[in-house]
């Protein structure tokens, strides 16, 4: 177990490092962010003279080694927005869009696992059909669709819930319906084929030869083991969650990473960006590792 | 017994029962696609909206960029204050939605059908590639697929077209270097598998060479998983370039595509719904016909429902 | 004739698929008596497993059970309810099935699966199942059983997994146990391991066992009633000495030529020529027509029924017709 | 704690006790509700004042900081921190400020801050504002509270400069004890309010100044901006009563807002000219000052400000609005439009069948940027002339701009922080405009330089009017509209918008 | 060990062999985590040697796992060996390299167990037939076509079905194919790695008596892996029996099926059942007790030791090499079996 984590850890290096070097030619080809510093109305010496103290005028094997540099010592740089070390910047937003992607997540299973049982179940039937139908549905809309959507209905016209910004437990039902809904239309469709193929198994026929009545061979054999493809498939989907953050924090302004990658990427504040990007590969990658061991959890066949 | 009575015994026996299976391939998809209500669905829609495309200067009643004063925000024919001249209404510039759907499901189309093929082409090879001779190549390769798998996609297609503007060429060039790890997974997953079937140890042992065995032996047998992906991700592109289009980032008027009319709309959902509902469901409803085909395909590509 | 502990009566089961309606048991009628062996042979495809599913209740969709009594100790299992149904499944009647590996869940301990059934049916405590359990295992011949009750099942052979689905299947002291290729999987050695402790536990218990195989050789050692079906039919039906000795049905015949024996030598084997039919493809006459070296031309225009040649020996063929034929 | 909590408390009291209660919007336990959440949509950028150009972030500060001379409504200037001023020479101007003024952590206000706060922009070229107060040479202290500031050269516009962002003054002893960075976090100010919390992206939360000098504020217990980006859901939170003012509502909403109960819009002239910039070099057909005529008579500015923007614009052929120095009300609320006069001054230029142009636009930048881009699309195609609408992110627009990339013409809006005209017009000088616009006019050249230094406000403000004037004229840029900021705003409260868009809660009464 | 090696050889000199295998070992390496310093392997295949004559067909049979394919593979160069000499017509076959190797390959071919997987269920039968053709350029146009036709006439397979695909036969039919291709290049070796276990057992017997006819038309030699005993005895001349990795005897099939002279044998004989209830009683029962072990973690010395109820101390501590006990008749055995119990062959 040991031995697999760190060799599992060691090839997130270079992962990381790939991720580093394209997001820097990325931001190095981005050219500079001076004159979006300055209002509309700078002259074109006051551009130059901010470059020049930016440091912006180095080749790119000086400026990439300088990059490198921090890097290793976790500094991105400074945010030419907020003239502060971005990592702490991005690390502030980081609470909030787990806050978010963790309560979409757990929307997500709470409405994926029991349809996705269900319509397997009753293959064919009505709720299958409507389970599976309703999946397809959610995932055809945009995010940001059904975002405005929610806030129109349940905001303004039913005023259940507040429109937007993060506090009380409130004001994330929206955002995380919005952005878990997309998933568990995914997760259903995946849990209803796993669970199908499970339901096919010998190890199935055997339990019910055993005279268990049929919610528990349903629940205790078969679930679990549908849970482990599940497990591994949700974990790739991080990256899709985070991407949704994107969306979802910008409608219903969530102060979270998703806003302030946004908002860096359209003012070129390419320290941000760097720093953001690497923060949720991190994340995704951090989460694929902890699916990895989790599904050696769930399932004993599997060694280290 | 000699060995050919046996075989005319055994020709009879299977003509009697295999006639009915061999039918030829296009007769056997037209059935499966008629026993499947959700695939007939999704293959006519899409059909309809390639040639709506395609013929897009013949159906759209107006030029979708032609502004009209007099007729902004005219609600569709239904409601009061509409007419039948403009079937789903106007925006607030007063151009016909109808036709700025027609158009728009050009840019669509062509950026999700072009985005896919790209990604899918560099995907498939490179998955070939790397599961075929696995080592060190392979692991070259899937670390590179690893880092692309750890950036969303719409942040990297955000990042990519804020740097380079966002047109449909770069559009379809950044969501095909996105999109091009999913497949190159997939298919090296798949060919992982392939590769210890038998028939490629037969083939290795007639002698074929490795290009070969990737053409004729790999290829074809991780080409329908393909396509099933691939379809759903022409879908998942549709909804990105709307996404995108919400960020500022997706393709700029006069061009037109389904994600820019719907985001241009949004600000106009509580007033004046149907500029963002139209196109919305123009989105929904071609995604869902695309799904729908993918999961068709994913059972007729499946030889075991070769039946 | 001594009371019948099982009696299947013209079994039908269809399968409903997207190609139409596949007959894979075909008004199958045997019976079981009690502390009985009998064989179910046949190939792959003629319908073994889904009988034996059948008296389980265990068909899944699009299989149903379409006509036809089974009778267990006089109850007709097809008519009962799920909750008598699941009262008597891995009680009275219990299963072992082909493939030792694929039927344990792997996600499970084998204590936890054995003592599953054990809980369930006898109303043991967590701990009274336990002990039960490990002896079952011990019983089974299973070395170390505290140690094995606890693993995994990946975590043993073979052979092991398939002792354990023994002891599983044997932990409620079953009425009828059914044993669905249960040695296919084995190595030969493990095979007669396996076979050996069969027929132990025949000897202890007095269970009835229904065996299902294609092995002749299995069936020649350990059984006393052999039925063989072709194409979801019985077509012979008689003790295992008559079978090997004097077959009636072409179909045996042939099946019986075929087997290499490790006994004998020869230049050639004798085959059967063709393959197997697919279930419902062959609507009219005898359903071994393509196959048989002896087909008359009544063969392909009328179905013969099962007919008792000689007390205890039922044959599904024309040539018998008028009375017994050597062939 | 959060504004959420009002929120619902605001909407379901809103319903039963709305006007009668006439403002005393209560909370349930029957306290007055004493806090203002105002919504804007973007997030204020940081604490260093020096280091920004960003109006709304400004809009914030505002009420933490004070400047040393303010604006009233009329673009009268009049000291604010200062007690008296006397100019002594060209150069300098002696100040005194006023008493018992504090800093929020308790220090007294004095000549050292005042000189610690100036020379700092004046001399880090790495600030934002740097640009805008390198004219300072140094500050002098006089004592305690009087001090003289100097300048390189005369400086016509330097109580401009004084009343603005880059005057709020900073804490000399607090910075340095502490630290910018420890300042940024936790900043002090003179304002009337003081800083509680910044949730970034969030909020930004603060609360009134017991020592404020004019008096602790007592009208808000707490004032809240909440950053609400998306423009649907800011206008969702006015109606709802999430927010008591929201800025920036799009037109396509006002309706909505004035026609919902307890909300409404409220506009005031922006500073903000929007405008066509033409590029004049010599090939083009726009080199042709009758072309640019004809292109400024095909431009109905009166349907882009009272259609396109719903009124939301005022028609303009100046870029030196009210309120500025050097304001020409003749050219102010005017426009030219004669579709007949364009045909013929085209054919005039030879180009009786039209050409080919390209208009580049911002989307989203200006209210209805892009729609007015494609309105003005279709009115020049009445005079045959074929426009290409292209469209830019802004940061490519930015980029498109700097790196002279600029074709005919694109559109801009241009403020002007100053209020000083001299900024303004500045954009007709040729050596700035050169290879941008390549426009150059002797006239102007010659006013520009006469103006630069000219410390007689009168004839300096006759200068600046010529040349709008010339420039009126010979359309260098097609001037369209000075935009109109549009608030939402509950009716519980009485907020009246000022065009520098500030927010000052401190004005800001419950009703 | 060395002593052993030189016997066979000095054996051997007299006759040249068609396949000459000397010494072979193939281990996989099994190491787990990074920084083990010990590596762990799987010793497959532990150091077997035997050849196979012009014309005849060597059985190898043993119990799953105990490296049958893994020989067998190796021979094809499917797989690298670890060590050992693989000499087929006096040529090391695990030598050549490249396009040499590919020369080569069109003498010896493979017939696989599984009819579904070793076929190309996108290829039409046609071009699985044609592909050694082609790629050896043997044939092209018309005179490929007639080839690829006789050779379904050969194997029985009806023209007509050249352009279907594989999925639309069943196993036999499918089998044949796979025969087919394995001919196609008119090889002097065939390696046969359980070619009947997935077949239906009526079927079965078609597929063995049409590879005893090709094998009297063509001359062809075989190497026929299977572990049922009873078909590996029908087809072969000589029968090598794996355990672990290890050759323990080898013979002519009479003399294994009539006298085994190793234990494991005697007890793998005595293990298949005897279709006919009359022998139910006279049938010697030895039943070998407990499983096979680990490859990756082998018993010391004779590997069947473990099971063997014969084992005696030596058995525990000394490998026993495979001598020639009798005349032609191979054991790795410390004790052979004086009597050993084989199968009543009724003649
Ligand atoms: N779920 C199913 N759907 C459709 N047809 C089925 C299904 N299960 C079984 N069948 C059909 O029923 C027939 C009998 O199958 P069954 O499993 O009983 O054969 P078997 O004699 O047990 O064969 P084997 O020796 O391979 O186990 C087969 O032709 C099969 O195609
Ligand atoms: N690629 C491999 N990597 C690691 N171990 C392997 C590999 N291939 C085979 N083995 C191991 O080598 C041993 C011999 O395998 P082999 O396939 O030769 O057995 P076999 O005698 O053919 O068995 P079967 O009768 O089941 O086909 C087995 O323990 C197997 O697990
Ligand atoms: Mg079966
Ligand atoms: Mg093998
Ligand atoms: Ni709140």
């Amino acid at each position: 177990m040991g031995k697999y984590l760190i060799r599992r850890l060691l090839q997130v290096i270079p992962v990381l490092f790939i991720i580093s070097f394209v997001v820097f030619c990325l931001v190095f080809v981005a050219g500079d962010p001076v004159a979006l510093m300055l209002p509309e109305d700078a002259s074109q010496e006051d551009i130059e003279l901010l470059r020049e103290s930016l440091g912006l005028n180095e080749p790119f094997h000086i400026q990439y080694f300088t990059y490198m540099l921090g890097l290793v010592q976790l500094d991105f740089g400074d945010s030419f927005r907020y003239n502060q070390s971005a990592l702490p910047i991005v690390l502030e937003r980081l609470p909030a869009t787990l806050e978010l992607a963790i309560a979409a997540m757990i929307i997500a299973i709470v409405i994926a696992i029991p349809f996705g049982i269900w319509s397997a179940t009753k293959k064919n039937s009505p709720v299958d059909f409507l389970a599976t139908g309703g999946a397809v549905l959610w995932k055809a809309m945009p995010n940001f669709w059904l975002g405005i959507m929610l806030i129109l209905l349940f905001s303004v016209t039913l005023g259940w819930f507040p429109v937007s910004g993060r506090g009380d437990l409130s004001h994330l039902v929206l955002p995380a319906i919005t952005l878990g809904t997309g998933i568990a239309a995914e997760m259903t469709r995946l849990i209803r084929s796993s669970m199908l193929e499970i339901l096919n198994q010998d190890y199935i026929r055997t339990a019910k030869s055993k005279g268990i009545r049929n919610f528990f061979v349903i629940n205790k054999h078969a679930f679990r083991n549908a849970l482990i493809p599940v497990v591994t498939i949700t974990a790739l989907q991080t990256s899709t969650l985070v991407g949704g953050t994107l969306v979802t924090e910008t409608v219903f302004s969530w102060p979270g990473l998703g806003q302030l990658l946004i908002q860096a990427v359209n003012t070129r504040d390419m320290a941000i960006v760097q720093a953001s990007v690497f923060v949720i590969a991190f994340i995704v990658i951090l989460m694929n590792l902890i699916a990895d061991i989790l599904y050696k959890i769930l399932d004993p066949r599997i060694k280290y | 017994m000699s060995v050919n009575t046996e075989t005319q015994n055994q020709n009879q026996v299977v003509s009697s029962v295999e006639k009915k299976q061999t039918t030829n391939g296009f007769v056997r998809w037209m059935r499966l696609l008629l026993k499947s209500k959700t695939g007939t669905f999704g293959l006519i829609i899409v059909l309809a909206v390639i040639l709506v495309a395609i013929f897009a200067k013949y159906l759209a009643p107006y030029d979708p960029n032609m502004i009209n004063p007099a007729a902004m925000l005219k609600p569709p024919f239904w409601l009061e204050g509409g007419s039948m001249e403009h079937i789903l209404g106007t925006d607030n510039l007063g151009r016909d939605i109808l036709s700025r759907i027609i158009y728009g499901s050009q840019v669509s189309l062509a950026v999700g059908l072009a985005a896919v093929a790209l990604a899918g082409v560099i995907g498939v090879f490179v998955g070939l590639v790397a599961g075929y001779y696995g080592g060190f190549i392979d692991n070259v390769l899937m670390r590179l697929v690893d880092s692309f798998l750890a950036i969303p996609t719409i942040l990297f297609a955000l990042v990519i077209l804020s740097i380079f503007g966002p047109s449909v060429t770069t559009l379809i060039v950044v969501l095909g270097i996105t999109n091009w790890v999913q497949y190159a997974r997939l298919v090296r997953g798949e060919v992982l598998s392939i590769k210890e079937r038998e028939f490629v140890k037969a083939a290795k042992s007639i002698g074929v060479r490795d290009n070969k065995i990737i053409l004729k032996h790999l290829l074809p047998n991780v080409i329908s998983p393909f396509i099933v992906i691939s379809t759903l991700s022409v879908a998942t592109t549709i909804i990105l370039e709307a996404s995108l289009s919400f960020l500022g980032l997706g393709i700029q008027p006069p061009t037109i595509s389904w994600g820019g009319i719907l985001s241009d709309g949004r600000d106009y959902i509580a007033t004046s719904w149907w500029l963002a509902t139209f196109p919305g469901l123009a989105i929904t409803i071609t995604v869902l016909a695309i799904i729908f085909l993918g999961d068709w395909l994913r059972d007729v590509l499946d030889p075991r429902s070769a039946k | 004739m001594t009371e019948a502990l099982l009696e299947v009566k013209d079994l039908k089961t269809y399968f409903h698929t997207e190609n139409g309606v596949v007959p894979s048991v075909d008004g199958v009628s045997f019976s079981i008596k009690k502390g009985e062996t009998i064989a179910v042979v046949g190939e792959s495809g003629s319908g073994k497993s889904v009988t034996s599913l059948s008296i389980m209740g265990l068909v899944g969709s699009p299989g149903k059970i379409v006509d036809g009594k089974i009778l267990f100790e006089g109850k007709d299992l097809t008519t009962i309810s799920n909750r008598d149904m699941r009262k008597l499944r891995g009680n009275e009647i219990a299963m072992i099935f082909q493939e030792p590996l694929t039927s344990l869940n792997p996600l499970f301990t084998v204590g936890n699966q054995i003592s599953e059934s054990i809980k369930l049916h006898q109303k043991a405590s967590k701990e009274e199942a336990k002990v039960k359990s490990i002896e079952m295992l011990r019983k089974v011949g299973i070395p170390r059983p505290e140690k094995v009750y606890s693993s995994y099942p990946h975590m043993l052979s073979g052979g092991m997994r398939q002792r354990v689905m023994i002891a599983m299947a044997l932990s409620c002291n079953p009425k009828l146990l059914i044993a669905d290729e249960p040695t296919t999987a084995l190595d030969v050695t493990i095979q007669a391991q396996i076979l050996q402790l069969m027929r132990n536990l025949i000897h202890e218990n007095d269970t009835s066992i229904m065996l299902i195989t294609h092995d002749l050789g299995v069936v020649a050692e350990m059984v006393d009633t052999v039925i063989v079906m072709y194409a979801g039919q019985v077509v012979e039906y008689t003790d295992v000495y008559t079978i090997f000795k004097e077959p009636k049905h072409p179909y045996t015949k042939g099946l019986l030529d075929s087997t290499p024996k490790i006994h004998e030598l020869k230049d050639e084997l004798q085959s059967i020529e063709g393959t197997v039919p697919a279930p419902g493809t062959i609507t009219k006459g005898c359903r071994f027509q393509t196959r048989c070296p002896l087909a008359t031309s009544k063969c392909f225009s009328e179905e013969p029924e099962l007919k008792e040649i000689r007390p205890n020996h039922q044959v599904r063929c024309w040539l018998h017709e008028e009375g017994e034929v050597a062939i | 704690g959060c504004s959420g909590g009002t929120t619902t408390d605001e909407s379901t009291d809103s319903k039963t006790t709305d006007s009668e209660q006439k403002g005393t919007d209560t909370k349930a336990d029957g306290e007055v509700d004493r806090t203002l959440t105002v919504a804007v949509g973007s997030d204020m950028v940081s604490f260093d004042i020096h280091n920004h150009n960003n109006t709304s972030t400004e809009a914030i500060h505002v009420n933490m900081f004070n400047y040393l001379f303010k604006k009233d409504a009329n673009g009268e200037i009049y000291p604010e921190l200062v007690e008296e001023y006397n100019t002594i020479d060209d150069l300098t101007i002696e100040m005194k400020l006023k008493e018992g003024v504090t800093f929020h952590n308790g220090d007294p206000l004095t000549s050292e801050d005042v000189k610690y706060t100036l020379e700092r922009v004046a001399t880090d070229d790495t600030l934002r504002e740097y640009p805008n107060y390198k004219q300072i040479k140094e500050v002098q202290v006089i004592d305690e509270l009087t001090f003289r500031v100097v300048t390189h050269a005369p400086e016509p516009s330097l109580l401009h400069r004084l009343s603005r962002l880059g005057s709020g003054i900073l804490p000399k002893n607090y910075i340095e004890e502490n630290g910018f960075d420890h300042f940024l976090s936790n900043p002090v100010g003179t304002g009337p309010y003081q800083f509680k919390e910044w949730v970034r992206d969030d909020r930004i939360t603060l609360v009134p100044y017991d020592n404020y000098f004019e008096g602790k504020v007592e009208e808000w217990d707490e004032v809240v901006f909440r950053v609400i980006p998306e423009n649907s859901t800011r206008v969702s939170e006015l109606l709802t009563g999430g927010v008591d003012i929201a800025v920036n509502i799009p037109p396509a909403d006002w309706d909505r807002v004035n026609s919902n109960e307890g909300t409404s819009i409220v506009q005031e002239i922006s500073n903000r000219v929007i405008m066509l910039i033409v590029r004049s070099t010599e090939g083009l057909p726009t080199a042709d000052v009758r072309v640019r005529q004809a292109l400024d008579y095909a431009i109905d500015d009166g349907t882009l400000a009272n259609v396109v923007l719903k009124g939301g614009a005022v028609p303009t052929t100046t870029m030196v609005g009210p309120g500025n120095f050097g304001h020409n009300p003749d050219l102010y609320e005017t426009y030219n439009y004669d579709v007949e006069k364009a045909k013929a001054l085209l054919e005039e230029a030879g180009y009786a069948d039209g050409f080919e142009i390209t208009l580049q636009a911002p989307r989203g930048r200006y209210l209805q940027d892009a729609e007015v881009a494609e309105m003005i699309a279709g009115m020049l195609a009445a005079i045959n002339v074929k426009v290409n609408v292209e469209f830019l992110e802004w940061s490519n627009f930015v980029e498109m701009r700097n790196a002279n990339e600029n074709k005919e013409l694109y559109l801009l809006g241009l403020g002007n922080s100053m209020f000083d005209g001299a900024y303004s017009v500045d954009w007709y000088r040729a050596e700035r405009m050169a290879g941008h616009t390549d426009y150059k006019n002797d006239r102007i050249e010659e006013l520009l330089a006469a103006s630069a230094s000219n410390m007689n406000p009168e004839e300096r403000e006759k200068q600046i009017q010529e040349i709008s004037a010339i420039a009126a004229e010979e359309a260098p840029f097609i001037k369209l509209y000075q935009e109109k900021i549009n608030i939402g705003v509950s009716d519980k409260i009485d907020f009246v918008p000022t065009s520098d868009e500030m927010i000052n809660a401190k004005n800001i009464k419950r009703k | 060990m060395v002593q052993k090696l030189e016997q066979v050889e000095t054996q051997t000199k007299k006759e040249e062999y068609l396949l000459e295998v000397k010494g072979l070992k193939k281990y996989f390496d099994v190491t787990e985590g990074l920084f083990k310093k010990e590596r762990q392997y799987l010793r497959a295949v532990d150091n077997i040697d035997f050849f196979v004559r012009q014309g005849e067909t060597l059985g190898i049979v043993g119990e799953s796992g105990c490296g049958k394919s893994t020989t067998g593979n190796l021979i094809m160069q499917l797989l690298d060996k670890t060590e050992g000499e693989i000499i087929f017509e006096g040529v090391d076959l695990s030598k050549l390299k490249g396009e040499a190797l590919r020369k080569k390959r069109a003498e010896i071919q493979m017939i696989f167990q599984d009819p579904f997987s070793s076929l190309n269920p996108r290829m039409r039968v046609f071009d699985i037939i044609a592909e050694p053709l082609k790629t050896h350029g043997v044939a092209k146009g018309k005179e490929l076509e007639n080839q690829v036709y006789e050779l379904m006439d050969v194997v029985g397979l009806d023209r007509s079905y050249a352009r279907r695909y594989p999925h639309e036969f069943s196993g036999g039919q499918r089998q044949r194919i796979g025969i087919a291709r394995a001919i196609a290049l008119k090889p002097k070796l065939i390696i046969c790695d359980e070619p009947v276990s997935a077949l239906d057992v009526s079927i079965q017997s078609q597929i063995l008596n049409l590879m005893s006819k090709l094998q009297k038309e063509f001359q062809l030699t075989y190497i026929f892996i299977a572990h049922g005993l009873p078909a590996v005895k029908h087809i072969s001349d000589r029968v090598a029996v794996m355990y672990l990795g290890k050759i323990v005897e080898i013979t002519t099939k009479e003399k294994l099926f009539d006298q085994p002279l190793h234990p494991y044998t005697e007890g793998l004989l005595a293990a298949v059942p005897i279709p006919d209830p009359t022998l139910r009683d006279q049938k010697h029962r030895i039943i070998i007790e407990g499983d096979m072990p680990s490859p990756a973690n082998p018993p010391s010395g004779c590997r069947f030791h473990t099971r063997c109820p014969y084992a005696q101390d030596k058995c525990r501590s000394e490998e026993p090499s495979l001598i020639e006990e009798k005349p032609d008749h191979f054991v790795a055995c410390h004790f052979p079996l004086e009597k050993g119990h084989g199968v009543l062959i009724e003649k």
